[in-house]
């Protein structure tokens, strides 16, 4: 099937943003509506869509739209084509809805920014690179939505780049990313040299043929590209910082879309990794470890923004680890995505709300008590917070539990590995995602007498409480008769594996409870029955203190990468000046020297001159004399 | 129509009317240089329109006898890549003119004599690229010298004489070596059925091994001094950074692509064993460049010097293309060239213009510039993200071709050079962070941001910049079928996939 | 290699007496002049090699330029000679301590090895033909002869080295023309040079000689008021010469009005 | 007798005007060695000459002469003028050339 109209949901928002950054400050008062006008009609497209995609069978959905042909060398020929199916069409309406609905939260959140029409022409350029990346039909598309949503989240996150601290976050989002694009690029060489196609459909097509030990490449670069955009293990240490970035960009680039993208990612390559055993365990495993690495910082983060961007990165691992259990897991992940895409974006905006009301106070030890004053926002982020700790029957519980099932009857010691990381994982999740709670809205208050903690405008709650209903419903409706599988099953292969079943999906469930109320009770126990002091007290465990400088990954990156680097750049530059400069300079040095040594021999005086034309004719004779020998 | 031949004239015709003009005219010499410039890009996008794409014989060639006592003739014609460099050379003049209206002023001369420099050189870079006679091409590579060094030397900042004279040196001693090798070269072709300099039918002669490895490395010298490969780069940042913004966008922009046109042009098709001989060696040179390049340019402290650090980067991506023998490296060569042209061009008017206000290109100097200077700020992240082959604008799908026509022969080398993607990141966003970012610094509260010529003149460079990321074709397919036919000159094709092979096999 | 003796045939008797007396002279002549400290004697010993050397000539059938040699060599080059050493001075002679290390042995060492070089080059050269001799050659007379070539196949060389001769005359002129290097002294530069370098007592002018009838007053010193005879009087050129004579013996007698 | 023996007095001769020219500081000794050197090639034009029974060494002898001459005359000239300036005749006074 073939639409015409698969570009538009592309163009639309591009369009906003080359409007609003070329119209520069003669569109600040109209700027913003015209983004999120844009961005809902994208949405509106993305919808009719859905629905026609709806009307048709399953082998019938994907449509495509070929633009025309982008490079053409030799036998390396990528056409800027679109393709629309099952699993792009989720990423479209979960970007563009929650995406608009964040433009109107921004409206109000922004209102009294100076530079608001920027941050929407940046929200609408983000939203057209990240259509992109799920529209794109071969991984060369995708990689310039890839770095496009790159570029977007460096933009907002250094969107108050006059302080220092927030330039340096941009900047060090964008490298780690780039280091996974490393990955990505490398990932499309070596299809193109193994396979001599790049796009999905020939990707797929060819994959049976191909040699294991180059999937098994593809599918580590892969893994790479993902774990840089995802924030996975061990290229996470960005998502902390990014929360530079106004809250709303936090809820849409970093929580709910593009920090998915590498589960999309893999999910997209499923051909792939399913060929490729040992990439796909190693994606379960970074997934794991993430999982468990994003729970443990969060325990101990009191800045609210940073302790929900390590659950996203915990959450994240979640999907990892799902698509990394192939074919009885891809759709879970994509589930959980879903969901969390919901719950987490709400939160992050029920976070925005809090500090609107704060005065932009981010740590949770000054507030407390603050379910009086903004209700809806309490109302909403519980309902959030009930989602990802996974009590049923909100959403949370239906994909995560699935995910930690799925990862038990992987079999054997991987299944109860990964599982019991799994287990583990939300009985922590459950702690931290707690002691958020209980630290901003339960408890006493512990804010001065400065702040005025108010309820947002409606602008504001309105995306909230929307983001809320999905939170509530979203899991029922995925799992209704197994609707979201199903659905997805014509991309990626589903195929539940119930044989040598290790648990019954019944006893992961209460196992999965019994933990989460464990973390919930642990929680309640440490933050509502004792008081929580306004500072962070300073006595703690070595672990806590490992725990709060995020686990000492940037101190890794730094004594590894940063410190050697430019040790290496210093040596580098001082070799240049000094070696391969120096080189030049001194033949230019001798050739000085050996003219003026030979300048000695011009004494200036004529008799000397005379005497070596004399020596000269000897010369000429003795040559003669010789040669007439 | 003689096209070659009359683009060549076009600007000479300029350069002598501005240098009649009395030396109190400025305004007037400007305005006339720039419309020399502008008429000849027109000129020479019209040629571009009578390009016939897919003929890979040399197009509008004219020949007439020059020196007959050595069968030196005045010989022109272009294939495609030729082409894409000419265009390159005839549309960077007049922005480079416009750009840098006031560059010429408080040299060491007249500011119509940095006209008249600028249009003979434009002349002289039309002449390199259009040459069909070895000895031709010769001449126009060590003739265009003389106005840049001039134009180093006479109307550059800081210790321009030095610059001048070690540019100057470098290229003579590289062509010193392409001088003895032509002549070599002319002897053979004597010994071989009657002197000539014609390349084709040089490229008919048979070369016992070692002599042609002594030819081909005379002429790869030269040439890997002109584009600059490591160990042969060090005069590039001195030049840099002592020229005027406007030299140097044609000295990296144009100049130096010479170099690697002439490595396609020469050296693959006058001495193909050669080349496959020494294709290790000048990959784990292009290797060396592209790493060593970019960890100098992160190492660096003065915008001019860093630019001139990734532009040995992107010369190495370059160098790494033509010899990895196969289109895709090809082409994405060529493209490469040219799109390295527009983004350096861009950055380096955009540096210039911040250090025309700021009195210096220190990067320490600056600071918060996008709070002061919004415009001009944006459009250096604009040439930077170019540089940093941002997919969406035109240096990505060179490189990213570079890379993949790379992998499919050399992956090692593939995917060394890849770490190049992660280093640009760095050597951009750095300098971005410290001049851009953060909070206004001392001495910049003040400086203005661009001004209406400014931004007509940056423009156009943006656009292609975006434009061609988009949609390379126009470009790529008018170099596809010169590139695939330098190769199989070269004696290669591209390697099957390893699919393919296998079923090849079978 | 090949023969390499001359083959020559022999010359007259005469004419080997001829040059076994003159030639040994004439080198020792030439080694004189490199030798002498004076100048004017390595300008004689020159001359008279020059003159053997026309003799030589002559002896070999150079008529005309035996002439010319005496001629414009010996009569008017030698002259040109010693007129500019009569203008620098006849009596500069060289120090013979050598300023530039090692110039000297190496100089007589190579100029040794060049002769001996060239020496044993000529013995080894031949022309594969005997002396053929120019009595043919001299049929019409020397002067004749030479004039046939130099007017006909010579006659470039000819017009342009007498455009060289013009030329070198010219140039001749325009570097022994003394050039000024300041402007010339005026009369008031002049006089207060005087007062201001020389003694006042000068200042009005030197005194004249004295005049006295008894001899030509020009070479005796005139007597200042005091009585005493003063050598500011006379020529400085007259005393180099000897050429004064005392003014007291011509000196009359004190009138002895107050006795 | 052999007529190769003139020139061997030739030889002998010019080898002499050498060493003058490079040991000698009088400038006008230094020249009259240069015409000593001159003569000798005369000579020796003038021997070949006869041995090959033509006049072209007599007329190149003469050609000789006469640059000689114009040689003495503007070199002497040149003395006078260096006299003038530096009241010395020594070549080695003259060293202007080294910068």
């Amino acid at each position: 099937m073939t639409s015409n109209s698969l570009v538009y949901l592309i163009a639309l928002p591009l369009f906003g943003s080359a409007v609003l950054l070329l119209a520069g400050r003669r569109s600040d008062r109209w700027g913003h509506i015209l983004a999120t006008v844009l961005s809902g009609s994208a949405f509106v497209v993305g919808l009719v869509q859905f629905a026609q995609m709806l009307g048709r069978s399953n082998d019938q959905r994907a449509v495509t739209q070929k633009l025309f042909s982008w490079i053409s060398v030799g036998t390396f020929k990528v056409d800027a084509s679109l393709m629309l199916d099952q699993l792009s069409i989720c990423f479209v309406l979960l970007i563009t809805g929650v995406g608009t609905l964040i433009h109107i939260y921004s409206i109000a959140y922004m209102s009294h920014d100076l530079d608001r029409r920027r941050f929407f022409a940046y929200l609408n350029l983000f939203i057209a690179a990240m259509l992109l990346l799920v529209l794109g039909d071969s991984y060369l598309n995708l990689y310039v939505g890839w770095e496009g949503v790159g570029l977007a989240s460096y933009l907002l996150i250094g969107f108050w780049n006059q302080k220092p601290a927030y330039a340096t976050a941009a900047k060090k989002a964008f490298v780690a990313n780039r280091v996974g694009d490393l990955g990505l690029s490398l990932a499309i060489m070596i299809s193109f040299a193994t396979m001599g196609t790049v796009s999905f459909a020939g990707v797929k097509e060819q994959a049976g043929h191909a040699s294991t030990g180059a999937l098994t490449a593809i599918g580590i670069m892969l893994l790479i590209a993902a774990t840089g955009k995802s924030a996975q293990f061990p290229l996470q240490a960005w998502l902390g910082d990014a929360m530079a970035g106004p809250t709303p960009v936090s809820a849409l680039i970093h929580a709910a879309t593009m920090v998915t993208a590498g589960v999309y990612l893999i999910t997209r390559s499923n051909f792939i990794f399913d060929a490729a055993p040992t990439a796909q365990l190693l994606v379960a495993i970074i997934g794991a470890i993430t999982l468990l690495f994003g729970a443990i910082i969060g325990t101990a983060k009191d800045d609210i923004k940073k302790a929900l961007a390590a659950s996203t990165m915990s959450q994240i691992g979640y999907m990892v680890l799902g698509a990394g259990l192939g074919p009885a897991g891809y759709a879970f992940a994509i589930m959980h995505l879903l969901t969390h895409g919901f719950f987490k974006a709400g939160m992050f905006l029920g976070a925005g709300s809090v500090m609107h009301g704060m005065d932009d106070e981010v740590n949770m030890r000054r507030y407390g008590g603050l379910r009086k004053f903004m209700p809806i926002t309490f109302a909403t982020f519980g309902l959030g917070y009930l989602a990802i700790i996974g009590v049923p029957p909100f959403a949370g519980f239906y994909s995560k539990d699935k995910i930690i099932e799925v990862a038990f009857n992987a079999g054997g010691i991987k299944g109860i590995t990964l599982g019991g990381a799994a287990l583990l994982g939300a009985a922590i999740t459950a702690f931290y995602m707690t002691r958020v709670v209980i630290l901003t809205f339960a408890g006493s208050k512990r804010w001065d007498d400065k702040a005025h903690p108010h309820e947002s405008p409606a602008l504001m709650w309105l995306p909230m409480v929307l983001l809320a209903v999905g939170s509530v419903t979203s899991g029922i409706i995925f799992t209704h008769g197994n609707s979201l599988q199903n659905w997805l099953a014509p991309v990626v292969a589903t195929s539940p594996a119930h044989e040598g079943e290790l648990l019954k999906p019944a006893v992961v469930s209460i196992l999965a409870l019994v933990l989460v109320l464990a973390g919930v009770g642990l929680a309640i126990m440490k933050y509502l029955r004792k008081p929580v002091p306004s500072e962070a007290p300073t006595d703690v465990s070595i672990f806590t203190r490992i725990a709060r400088r995020d686990l000492l990954q940037d101190d890794f990156n730094e004594a590894v990468f940063m410190r050697p680097g430019q040790k290496l750049t210093e040596v580098l530059v001082a070799t240049d000046e000094l070696l391969v400069d120096g080189a030049v300079r001194g033949v230019a040095h001798i050739t000085q020297s050996t003219g003026r040594t030979l300048g000695m021999t011009q004494t200036g005086f004529v008799r000397s001159y005379a005497m070596w034309i004399l020596l000269g004719a000897i010369g000429l004779l003795a040559t003669i004399w010789v040669v007439t020998l | 129509m003689k096209w070659l031949t009359s683009l060549m004239l076009l600007p000479l015709l300029g350069a002598v009317l501005v240098a009649t003009l009395p030396k109190a005219k400025e305004l007037l010499a400007k305005q006339l240089a720039f419309g020399t410039t502008l008429v000849v890009a027109v000129a020479g996008i019209a040629m571009a329109t009578q390009f016939q794409r897919d003929n890979v014989d040399l197009q509008f060639a004219e020949s007439h006898s020059w020196i007959p006592t050595f069968g030196i003739n005045y010989a022109v014609g272009i294939d495609g890549i030729a082409l894409v460099l000419i265009l390159l050379s005839v549309l960077l003049a007049p922005i480079v003119v416009l750009a840098g209206w006031n560059e010429a002023v408080g040299g060491r001369w007249s500011v119509k004599g940095f006209y008249v420099l600028i249009l003979i050189l434009e002349t002289m870079m039309i002449g390199v690229f259009a040459a069909s006679d070895v000895f031709l091409f010769y001449v126009f590579f060590e003739a265009m010298l003389i106005p840049v060094y001039f134009l180093i030397g006479g109307y550059g900042t800081g210790a321009r004489a030095a610059a001048a004279v070690k540019f100057l040196l470098y290229s003579l001693f590289g062509g010193l070596l392409m001088l003895a090798s032509i002549i070599a070269i002319y002897v053979i072709s004597g010994e071989q059925g009657g002197h000539t300099f014609d390349i084709n039918a040089l490229s008919q002669l048979r070369l016992s091994s070692t002599t042609e490895n002594l030819l081909f490395l005379g002429f790869f010298i030269a040439f890997a001094i002109k584009a600059p490969l490591w160990p042969f780069h060090t005069w590039l940042p001195d030049a840099a950074d002592s020229a005027t913004p406007g030299t140097s966008v044609l000295l990296l922009g144009v100049l130096d692509k010479v170099g690697t046109f002439g490595m396609i042009r020469y050296c693959l098709t006058l001495f193909p064993h050669a080349s496959k001989t020494f294709t290790p060696v000048i990959i784990v040179l292009a290797v060396i460049s592209i790493i060593y390049g970019a960890f100098l340019a992160i190492g660096q402290k003065d915008f001019k010097r860093l630019i001139a650090f990734t532009s040995i980067s992107h010369f190495g991506f370059i160098t790494l293309g033509i010899f990895a023998m196969t289109s895709q490296g090809h082409s994405g060569a060529t493209l490469y060239m040219f799109n390295h042209g527009f983004s350096t061009a861009a950055l380096f008017l955009v540096a210039g213009w911040m250090a025309s206000r700021r009195g210096s290109s220190k990067i320490a100097d600056f600071g918060g510039l996008q709070r002061i200077t919004p415009i001009m700020a944006w459009a250096f992240f604009f040439a930077g993200m170019s540089s940093l082959a941002l997919p969406g604008l035109s240096s990505f799908v060179s490189e990213f071709l570079v890379l993949v026509g790379t992998y499919t022969r050399y992956p090692v080398a593939a995917v060394i050079s890849a770490f190049g993607i992660v280093l640009a990141a760095l050597y951009i966003l750095l300098p971005i962070q410290r001049a851009l970012h953060g909070p206004t610094t001392d001495g910049n509260e003040s400086l203005t941001d661009l001004n209406l010529r400014e931004k007509i003149a940056i423009a156009p460079v943006l656009a292609v910049i975006l434009v061609l990321g988009f949609y390379p074709a126009p470009l790529l397919n008018v170099i596809n079928p010169a590139a695939a036919h330098s190769i199989a000159k070269a004696g290669f094709s591209d390697p099957l996939s390893a699919i393919d092979s296998k079923g090849a096999t079978k | 290699m090949m023969n390499l003796a001359i083959e020559v045939s022999k010359t007259s008797t005469p004419e080997s007496v001829l040059f076994w007396i003159l030639g040994p002279a004439c080198v020792l002549a030439a080694l004189g002049m490199v030798l002498a400290k004076k100048a004017v004697h390595s300008a004689i010993l020159l001359a008279s090699v020059m003159i053997i050397l026309a003799i030589f000539y002559i002896a070999q059938d150079a008529l005309f330029l035996g002439i010319v040699q005496v001629v414009v060599y010996t009569g008017a080059v030698m002259m040109l000679f010693l007129f500019i050493l009569m203008l620098v001075g006849v009596d500069t002679s060289d120090s013979l301590t050598e300023t530039i290390p090692f110039l000297r042995p190496i100089a007589i060492l190579s100029a040794l090895g060049f002769g001996g070089l060239l020496i044993t080059l000529i013995g080894r050269a031949t022309l594969g033909h005997p002396m053929v001799g120019l009595t043919e050659v001299n049929i019409e007379g020397n002067v004749p002869a030479l004039s046939q070539l130099l007017f006909s196949k010579y006659v470039w060389a000819f017009e342009v080295v007498s455009a060289l001769l013009v030329t070198a005359a010219l140039g001749a002129m325009v570097l022994a023309h003394n050039h000024r290097l300041v402007a010339r002294p005026t009369q008031r530069d002049l006089s207060i040079a005087r007062f201001r370098t020389g003694s006042l007592a000068t200042a009005a002018g030197l005194p004249n000689p004295g005049v006295y009838a008894l001899h030509n007053a020009v070479d005796v010193p005139a007597l200042l008021p005091d009585g005493t005879p003063s050598d500011a009087s006379i020529s400085a050129m007259l005393v180099a010469r000897g050429d004064v004579l005392e003014s007291l013996p011509f000196q009359l007698p004190a009138k002895g009005g107050d006795e | 007798m052999n007529a190769a023996n003139y020139l061997y007095v030739s030889a002998l001769l010019f080898s002499i005007g050498a060493i003058g020219v490079v040991v000698r500081r009088n400038a006008i000794v230094v020249f009259m060695c240069i015409e000593l050197m001159l003569n000798a090639s005369n000579l020796a034009f003038v021997t070949f000459a006869r041995i090959n029974g033509n006049l072209d060494g007599q007329v190149i002898a003469f050609f000789t002469m006469v640059v000689a001459a114009c040689e003495v005359v503007v070199g002497l000239a040149i003395i006078v003028t260096i006299y003038r300036s530096r009241r010395s005749a020594s070549v080695d006074d003259a060293s202007l050339l080294k910068r």
